[in-house]
């Protein structure tokens, strides 16, 4: 298919229709709201699937296949974050905490994000690994944990226990990590019964949760003006460079173009369940408009609507290099 | 029927403090607490980490130096950096020796 | 199928029977009550639901077999809340604010029971057109514009402004249009993989709010007592002349005996979620006892148990003649 | 099958597994927590829905099959509580309202376990009669109240009036027998159009519920310490009793084996939703703590995994005699 | 403006008790109430009934007398046994006549 | 600690009231609020739009002055045709100026 018929087919997707919706409700001071719970309800629902998803395709998977994919992406999880302090501290010129901030929320991963950027590839009917929610897991942690040691480390301080704790106990990683625990055990068999429920309904809830995320975005737009020239270039550059390594990284592993494209997509969102949490603990000299502007406000949107496209179709030019 | 007058502190703070806090609290002397979600604004707008869902808004009866207390743990700790907001009240109960 | 037996499966559906338990519920006093929000969530998913099929259908419609029926609802619109207004103030001698609320409810729709109608059909596998949902944001919208209107010319006020922007850009028909619009641009490719959800889970989920609505129902049945004769009979007998009307309008533009009783309950039936906010703030002086015993005590149980069925008898009749 | 193979089959279902997650995620002290209104929402659902589907196959069943396993599910309900009372009055030395609160709980059934063995006989493949849910409810009221009835008795009180409406007006029953006659009133035809909801998602909800209670389980285990060395021997033996009298009652009213398994599970658990809530109002002086340990805390983990593959293997073993 | 002093009852009670607590404060003379859902601990820890949802806090805006009534209502039928905390306060209010 | 006097305005409305009371609190001075759903029952019953989910109850810290004002708006714009109560309490806070 056209990369640009890739794009509309993106773009005129339910999902990515829901998000431009609830943006539209927020513009236009629509009394629609999420009844108190739902947000919370659907996100858990949503990881708890990808979990037992990952843990279903993890079951029928050789570990040959899974072990170099695993290891390049905890190494992306360890780069990322370093790259991220490095450009806010000397390009950016923002204070330790700040900078921090931002490693933590860019070197992890945003599960909304690869959860759209797999169903593109389902639609476009690409393949790709079916272990990859693992990875979301792998790149997690320990993007939060080397950007808190960052910040530990420059401001000479002890707060990294409780941050850890945070993230590791959190229900982000919980559900994620037991739903592959479950699907690991009970195997393809076993989770059938329950498949209605969380494989089915799954992009519809995806649509739901969406139509929040575009509310929520729509509020953080509007101070996207506060935050600086630097931000806003931060928000899309380290997108599009994450990406392009999580890309490569996939490639060199093993990864099939669309797994990579997938890859890809993870590296360059930035986490928005996990990390702001521990941040907010560990840094609360940072200020969240900044980290959250940045990362809900303008990274989200733009990987949503044009950065998976490009991610895949990254993919797809390297692809034919590395064959 | 014996009253008596005890301090009722009323704590309004982001979520992620929540459990910090009630750890606060009890450490200083606090017997029990009540907790509700609430939505809000303050002089930080629609506090930042609206996102993750509402404030906690967490009443304690205590004594009154127990409260004194509770406020000045809250202003040395919270006050700097977090969405929060920290008040006391005069109550009458009937149960003197249950909040103290 | 008889007359009778269609009214006898219509009363033994799912639907219907859980209305009756919220009823009984409420009368028993049992401790039964749905979770806070789950009432405002069934609720928004229904009307996005009946949206997203809605756009499906419609783009796979014609222009020219839509314009006719779209227009005649838009005439239904504005004469139904002139019809009501008239007699509540000519015959039920009310007050202005009274009688432009009831003006406001009467003539806008109950998504609920154009569901319910749809329902019927199904069950009776009597077709309809797929467009129908398009139609319900088409008379909702000018019938409350034309209450408000008739009330702030009479009393000689200016409080339109505020009332328009709530109908506008409330959540119904927020959730109503951006459904369709969604499912207009998706297309019914495009949406599949959101059916699940969407489409197969709808009327399970429909049971599940009649099973509330029956709980209001039955606490607004209480208070039928107080409101006077006039208030009950314009309960019955608008919604039968508002049907007959809407059936009329619906075979005269082209639609199928099904789909002219579809228009039929939709003409009939009074709004409960659009309505009520707009005039509690546009009109404060008027009952809301008054008007929601009308609409959620009388009205509504009425159309959903026999005035549907009669609206279908009467299509059927007429389309005799019309042919 | 060999039995354990059927314990291993059961220990690593989803329900299981989740249900060991939520307790994972309580000892770690992990900020998981449901939405409030998620587990009543559940729970409403799973009444429901068991009630419908009970409803359904009842309709299919002739009067004849029926009446003597309701018999003996009633004979159940009667004699059970008696045997908990004498035992924790005697053996246990409890004083009376504790003892009633025991007997009221043991007596009754949890509709959870109940699920759960349905779940194991379709995993197994193992059949069962489709009338069971019917039974739940003809457990689950006679028990509660012979127990209020012993202690109204024994303290000379009556406060019997309010319990009992409690309980037939309370949210378990309406729910159950509610969705029953629907079911019964709907057939099998009527009920298909709701099925994806009710049926489809059932074991999907029950995943999530488990979750949740094994969070609610875990908080009730860090106090088990603290009931003494005869709570904990009731816990268990009372289970193991019971379980064996329903296997036999089962057996013995001619159902199949598969039946008889669900009948004693239902026999050998213990209420949590409608009897707490009645015992409560009822027997304030009888000690929380000590009931919902008992039954939450060890009882209902117990059967959940080794309790239901134990009544399946007894009834296996004991028809072979009876045959 | 003329405003006027009345009390303000707050009860935090397991949910069980809350058709039984509106109805007695409706007899004891309030006018009306409010209620909320709330989490809480107290001196029976996480309070017992907390796996059938949370404990309700109920407001009531009444007069002396009936605050002095409501809150002997509580001791005597409910403290020994529920898990409960009832406390008053004083508040301003300007229409009078709608609470007593 | 320095500790000073302010006021507790807390006003329970039907919640089509919500965004049209903020706008008048903070139009009138308040520098903030926290609000919650809740249920409950008045003079007019059980009100009248409880089918379109509950009532708010809406509570801001502000100056005496500020608090005067609010009550007066209130009294004048909704309390006649409305199910709305709003009463004042006293409450003692840390910042003061975080309040007016
Ligand atoms: N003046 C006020 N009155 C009542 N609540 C307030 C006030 N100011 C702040 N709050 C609450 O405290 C939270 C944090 O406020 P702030 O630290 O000012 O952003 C807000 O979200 C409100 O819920
Ligand atoms: N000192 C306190 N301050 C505020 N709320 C309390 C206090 N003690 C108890 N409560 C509340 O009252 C409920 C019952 O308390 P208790 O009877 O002490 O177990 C608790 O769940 C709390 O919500
Ligand atoms: N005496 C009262 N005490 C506490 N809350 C009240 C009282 N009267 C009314 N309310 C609350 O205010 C709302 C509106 O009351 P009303 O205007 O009297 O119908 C009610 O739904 C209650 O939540
Ligand atoms: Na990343
Ligand atoms: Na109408
Ligand atoms: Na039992």
């Amino acid at each position: 298919m056209e990369s640009l018929e890739v794009l509309r087919s993106n773009l005129l997707s339910p999902i990515v229709l829901a998000f431009a919706l609830g943006m539209i409700a927020t513009f236009i001071k629509s009394d629609l709201r999420f009844p108190e719970g739902l947000y919370t309800g659907l996100s858990m629902y949503l990881l708890f699937s990808i979990g037992l998803k990952g843990g279903v395709e993890l079951s029928d998977t050789p570990l040959r296949e899974f072990w170099l994919p695993a290891l390049s992406t905890i190494a992306l999880g360890l780069i990322t974050p370093a790259i991220a302090y490095a450009a806010a501290r000397k390009i950016g010129r923002l204070d330790v905490p700040n900078s921090a901030a931002l490693a933590a929320h860019y070197g992890s991963v945003s599960a909304v994000t690869f959860i759209a950027a797999t169903m593109l590839m389902q639609r476009l009917q690409t393949p790709y690994e079916g272990f990859m929610p693992t990875l979301v897991a792998l790149l997690e942690i320990p993007a939060i944990l080397v950007a808190l040691l960052i910040a530990s480390r420059a401001m000479k301080r002890r707060t990294l226990g409780a941050a850890m704790r945070e993230v590791l106990a959190g229900r982000t990683i919980l559900l994620l990590l037991g739903g592959l625990v479950i699907g690991l055990f009970s195997g393809r068999e076993g989770v059938a019964p329950v498949a209605p429920l969380f494989f089915d309904l799954f992009r519809g809830a995806l649509t739901l949760f969406l139509l929040e995320m575009g509310m929520i975005t729509a509020r953080r737009l509007i101070e996207v003006r506060s935050v600086g020239p630097f931000i806003f270039g931060f928000a899309i550059l380290a997108p599009v460079l994450f990406g392009a390594m999580g890309v490569a990284c996939g490639l060199l592993s093993g990864l099939s173009p669309g797994g990579a494209a997938v890859l890809g997509a993870m590296a360059a969102s930035a986490s928005y369940i996990a990390a702001p949490a521990a941040v907010r603990i560990a840094l609360p000299e940072a200020n969240p408009s900044l980290y959250l502007t940045a990362t809900l406000g303008i990274t989200f949107p733009f990987n949503l609507s044009v950065g998976i496209p490009l991610y895949l179709w990254l993919a797809n030019q390297l692809a034919g290099f590395t064959v | 029927m014996n009253t008596h007058a005890i301090k009722k502190v009323t704590i309004i703070a982001e979520s992620v403090l929540e459990l910090k806090i009630i750890e606060d609290i009890k450490r200083l002397g606090a017997k029990g607490y009540t907790l509700i979600e609430v939505r809000g604004e303050g002089t930080k707008g629609r506090h930042a980490s609206d996102w993750a869902g509402n404030s906690v808004k967490i009443e304690t009866l205590v004594t009154d130096l127990v409260a004194e207390a509770i406020l000045q743990r809250m202003a040395d700790e919270y006050f700097e950096y977090y969405a929060i907001v920290a008040f006391v009240e005069n109550v009458t109960v009937v149960r003197q020796e249950k909040f103290s």
